[in-house]
């Protein structure tokens, strides 16, 4: 990937108690996730990125130049949209006219995405004549998140967007924020609390802390490191790529080959032979064991040689690295159960994997 | 041809009578601003628009002839006012020299800074000797038109105003008490044609008409010594 | 036209253009002093208000030396063959805008106080620039500021009296707005005359102010939540 | 005490007293026409608001009226055994607070339309009464509003001429204020007087404002996000 | 439990799209989730009760009566704490004074936490002296959460109020808000979005769908039916009460027997023999073996019997409950594994527990 489509931001910015100090080079597109506690500084980078904070720094966006030493674009002239913290809908607009706000204001000629796709994929077309006072808290987000897509922006942030949003919605949002990020191929930076929601979203990891980048790096990378200081904790795990090998109509199953075996997962419609998908493994559904048992519920069992093992990543638990061919896996197991299966590195085991999930 | 006159508040009443005769004999027009003496004063020594001045003293066109905003020599007495202590309390009083000096309440007159009717009361009360003792009773109008409305609203008990005004008065019955003219300097009241009007045909016309008989007839009827 | 009528007529363009250049002087005063952490915020916010502090009638005495002929303002109008201002209805307007400044200032101020600043970003970052923000953000959700500030400055011009009698003197159909009629009813001693003035302007102003606020309150966003 | 700052004495006195009355008598009224859904809302708002269309000569000769011995509240105070108020220094306060009630319940009105109803609501969740929220979470957020409404209302009374002159009869240290004094002056033609009260009258206000605003500007919860 | 010691709250109110209509009976202790998709009625349920929404209806808390037909105690009187959706922090006052505002209303005899207390659970004490245009969204919703409790509520209303807090920050509140629902033994309603949330924390489940109720019942055994209507999905589990038995420091496990069985779970400072505890067992960590296979990882494993199974709950998924003991246990089976291992009711096999969590 070229220098130049890339993001690449650098910036100082001091509070009171909080200064915030990072450089961040991070890819020009796919999803990147921005992790990290409470008060870390999150928000504020997102804020100095679309120019509502003032900051020294640099900042390069793909092919433009936003920032520099000397000059700083205006925040309206930046092609971003912001999906803020706390939902700022405009209280005397319709919310037909907040999501068309932004909208009018792009040329025409720039616009990726009609209005209507996206009252669609948001179920806003019941609210579209109501006043924001009358929504609900769900509501508020969802009409938030598309007024900022119908910009048709060139980087979009967002903080916490589905916060508000019950499981049901936000599954049925984030298949349409994924596509928007395949469709528009733009790059998104997306805080989030979620660990769940960031393992399946994010291409790209940013972690923070007490204002600085303390680690970041591909996801795949990084959830197959076992050392690495994400606190993931639960949600540590692997993403591979495969291709759908068979369909089980009746057991509404499908196998995935990988380089390094096969796995079954649950079919979706969408799926059909011959599709490359992704799949997330969890650390925490991954288990270990020195012989093959088939008379068990688990079926997907994969041999796979020790390759890393971290210890006491937590008190009591530790993190084993696994190669199933060429394919890293994390079994997340008590530090108790690998001494009693006396792992060492290169032991060949059965890894039995109880749950695989579709990661889009 | 049309001409702008300022007019001191107790000419107000007899003005308007002297307008309308004035129109339909000469088809001039005039329209009139009323105030005190002394607003309307300061107002032309500032530029206002007046091209005549019907002052309620002398001294006041004098000083403007005096600083070329009037035309010199054009100053005349048109009136002399008379001044009348007034209450529209019928029973207040028979005598008013008495009332003074009996226990008056408030007692209205004009600001003596800008009314010379206010000036007039004054030395009324100085004559009499009662200047410092009534002077806690004392309430001013800026003009003598808002002397009488004091009176006329029954917030003043009575007040020294001027006899046109009284005159003019459609209320049942009061008190009044002509002033004696020498308990004060006279009221001479003099008009002067301003600069502005110096060539405006209906300014002069009005002058000539001011100094005819059929107005210094109407001023009179009204309660004005002539000169 | 009847004395009377054109008093009317008089009072009422004096206002209406009186409020309408208030509105367009005081706006971006007020949004400069509602949103400016400029040293000079708090000593030209005291300016705006000084009118307020003096007689009018005082107020009009400066403001006739000040335009007169021997006023920096009289010799400023009179290079520009403009004439002196004084006496004349453009004087007025001067004058009256002056005197007001303070009532549409003062709320509008308010009003972009209390505005909400993650709305101005939110529009800044779909693509508003800080014009745009002004006008489809600011100025609607200010609006009750708006309304104040139209209402506060129309109505003072039409009760304003003090300046302009001092600076208008009363000449018809030129300076003599309806305050100063009704004013020299009640010194003629026509009081009728004067009730009738005084009862019309008020029933007047009482519908205007009415129909105002229900429109108001008509459009107003609603506190639901 | 020479005449002058017996003006000057008065004039602040009258001034503090009336803007201290009119937050007492404004605050509640603003309150309601913020809050209240009441058909006669708007009515009310424009009856507050009409003192400000009628010229204050006008209003103080019809004030004249009513608190003489003929008029309503002139009979009312003489039945109480006050006598009657006008040329007293209660008349003044009185006619003041009428005339400038609109300066003070329009900014506190809008002040208060402009609170985040949620913040009451919280409020009351947290054990605090009706009038407990309004002192501890509706008034101080309403500052600006009643910054304004102060100093509106105070510099109104300051600079307030034609009521005054109308129903006080300028009797000094009654009720011959300083406006009153300054266009005594102007008319006298005694202007070194004048400008000098003028000037000082400006001077004085123009310290406060400044300092009324800074402090204002101190505690400003800021706008922060 | 009698039925003053109830909440029984019975409202209907109407907007110009959207009707609630519900009539609760809920306990009067412990924590009630109420859940449902967004825009169906929690928030509007939550202010009825509060009283910032005036609706027909009837209220009574415990052994008092909020509302009937002809009277409704105004909100201030009623000694409750909400937690709002989007918090509502005085602007104009401090986080001190903010979280003492509440505090100080309330009588000192009636007073039952300290704001020391508070302060310590959810970090407050380095923000004490912002004020909260300084704070970040999760510090916000921290202070929101401490200011609601210093009021001693005898009910406490919360509103999705862990949505803006991290997994660690979550993680750290939760065990305080435990704790607190025990020491003040209030009933708490907690709206959240969160299945995890939920399965951890509630006693009860509300389920509700465009203004009604659609299910309610106690959580333990809602979450052990297998036809129940609760889209708990992935959280599915259930809940079983137990001693510490054992506390193994070495490996930082501990020992919980119950009526049933033994499991072991990862051991906490503030654990000890002989503790009473709740642990958690979610359907998806539990597999099944036809035989116990001591050569894994997996070190839980329990004889059970086959109770009851729910094919097909969701397409390809089946839901089967299972005796170990008198206690039950759910597991989440491809429904190709139920058939593969002809799992029949009343069957003997071996339960594979992955993971289990303490609950409280
Ligand atoms: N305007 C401000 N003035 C002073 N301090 C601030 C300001 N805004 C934020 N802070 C502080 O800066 C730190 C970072 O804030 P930020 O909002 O970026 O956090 P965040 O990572 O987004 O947290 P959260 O997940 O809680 O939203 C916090 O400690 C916060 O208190
Ligand atoms: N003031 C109002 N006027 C009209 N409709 C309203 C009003 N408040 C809420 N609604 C509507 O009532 C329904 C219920 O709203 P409510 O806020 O109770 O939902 P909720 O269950 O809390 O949703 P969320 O999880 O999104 O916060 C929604 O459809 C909303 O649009
Ligand atoms: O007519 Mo005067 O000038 O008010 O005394
Ligand atoms: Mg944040
Ligand atoms: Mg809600």
């Amino acid at each position: 990937m070229s220098h130049s489509e890339r993001i690449q931001a650098r910036f100082q910015c001091h509070f009171d108690k909080f200064g915030l100090d990072v450089d961040l080079n991070l890819p020009g597109s796919g999803i990147t996730a921005i992790f990290g506690h409470s008060g870390c500084g999150k928000t504020t980078l997102l804020r100095c990125i679309a120019g509502l904070q003032t900051a020294k720094g640099h900042l390069s966006v793909l092919d433009e130049l936003w920032q520099t030493a000397s000059h700083s674009w205006p925040v309206h002239q930046r092609p971003l949209a912001y999906v803020f913290q706390e939902t700022s809908l405009f209280p005397h607009l319709s919310v037909r006219k907040n999501l068309l706000y932004g909208y009018r204001r792009v040329p025409a000629e720039q616009r990726k995405i009609t209005p209507e796709q996206v009252y669609d994929w948001l179920g806003l077309t019941p609210l579209l004549d109501r006043m924001p006072a009358r929504l609900s808290g769900g509501e508020r987000q969802r009409v938030a998140i598309g007024r900022a897509l119908l910009t048709s922006p060139r980087l979009l942030l967002m903080d916490e967007p589905l916060s508000a949003l019950d499981q049901q919605s936000k599954q049925d949002i984030l298949p349409y924020l994924e596509r928007l990020r395949d469709t528009l191929a733009i790059p998104v930076l997306y805080v989030s609390h979620s660990t769940a929601e960031v393992a399946r979203l994010a291409d790209h990891i940013v972690m923070m802390e007490r204002g600085q980048v303390v680690a970041q790096g591909p996801l795949q990378e990084t959830l197959a490191r076992t050392d690495h200081p994400f606190r993931l904790e639960e949600d540590a795990g692997v993403i591979l790529n495969g291709e759908i090998a068979e369909v089980d109509d009746r057991w509404t199953l499908c196998k995935v080959v990988f380089d390094g075996g096969e796995l079954w997962l649950r079919h979706h419609d969408h799926l059909s032979s011959g599709m490359s998908v992704r799949v997330q493994v969890l650390a925490r559904d991954v288990s270990i064991s020195l012989h093959e048992h088939k008379d068990q519920s688990i079926q997907n069992l994969l041999p796979a040689t020790v390759d890393h093992i971290a210890r006491e990543v937590v008190p009591g638990i530790s993190l084993v690295r696994l190669l199933a061919g060429g394919t890293p896996f994390l079994a997340r197991l008590t530090s108790r159960s690998v001494h009693r299966l006396q792992l060492t590195l290169g032991g060949q085991v059965w890894m039995q994997i109880k749950s695989v999930a579709l990661a889009d | 041809e049309q001409a702008t006159v300022a007019v001191a508040a107790n000419f107000t009443g007899t003005m308007t009578k002297l307008i309308s005769l004035f129109e339909q004999q000469t088809g001039h027009q005039v329209q009139a601003s009323y105030g005190s003496t002394g607003k309307l004063y300061a107002q032309i020594r500032h530029g206002a628009p007046y091209d005549v001045f019907l002052a309620a003293d002398a001294e006041r066109p004098r000083l403007l002839a005096e600083h070329s905003v009037a035309v010199a020599g054009s100053q005349f007495p048109y009136a002399e006012g008379r001044l009348v202590l007034w209450s529209r309390n019928p029973d207040l009083f028979r005598d008013g020299l008495q009332y003074l000096q009996g226990e008056p309440e408030r007692l209205a007159i004009g600001n003596p800074k800008t009314a010379p009717y206010g000036i007039a009361a004054i030395e009324v009360l100085e004559n009499l000797g009662l200047a410092d003792s009534l002077k806690p009773k004392l309430v001013s109008g800026d003009s003598i038109a808002q002397t009488f409305q004091f009176v006329a609203t029954g917030n003043a008990h009575a007040g020294f105003v001027a006899q046109a005004q009284v005159r003019a008065w459609k209320g049942n019955k009061d008190s009044a008490w002509l002033v004696p003219k020498t308990l004060h300097q006279p009221l001479s009241q003099h008009a002067i044609l301003l600069n502005r009007g110096a060539n405006n045909a209906a300014a002069q016309a009005w002058l000539e008409f001011l100094k005819g008989a059929k107005a210094q007839a109407i001023i009179r009827e009204d309660g004005y010594d002539t000169p | 036209m009847s004395p009377e009528w054109q008093a009317v007529w008089l009072t009422l363009k004096l206002a209406g253009i009186t409020t309408l250049l208030l509105l367009i002087i005081g706006t971006p005063i007020a949004w400069w002093l509602a949103r400016t952490q400029h040293w000079l915020r708090q000593p030209i916010a005291a300016i705006v208000a000084l009118p307020l502090v003096l007689p009018p009638t005082v107020l009009g005495f400066y403001l006739l030396i000040l335009m007169g002929p021997d006023g920096a303002i009289g010799q400023l109008t009179e290079s520009l063959g403009l004439g002196l201002l004084p006496f004349t209805f453009e004087g007025l307007v001067v004058a009256s805008v002056i005197y007001s400044l303070p009532f549409t200032v003062q709320p509008l101020q308010n009003a972009f106080l209390s505005l909400n600043e993650n709305l101005l970003e939110a529009a800044a970052t779909l693509r508003a620039s800080a014009w745009d923000r002004f006008v489809s953000i600011a100025i609607p959700l200010a609006r009750p500021g708006f309304l104040t500030a139209a209402v506060l400055s129309f109505a003072h011009t039409i009760g304003e009296f003090g300046v302009i009698l001092m600076i208008g003197g009363s000449i018809p159909g030129e300076t003599k707005v309806l305050s100063v009629a009704i004013f020299d009813h009640v010194e003629a001693l026509e009081y009728t005359q004067a009730h009738w003035l005084s009862a019309g302007m008020l029933a007047f102003s009482f519908v205007v102010l009415v129909s105002l606020y229900t429109l108001n309150g008509r459009f107003q966003p609603g506190v639901v939540r």
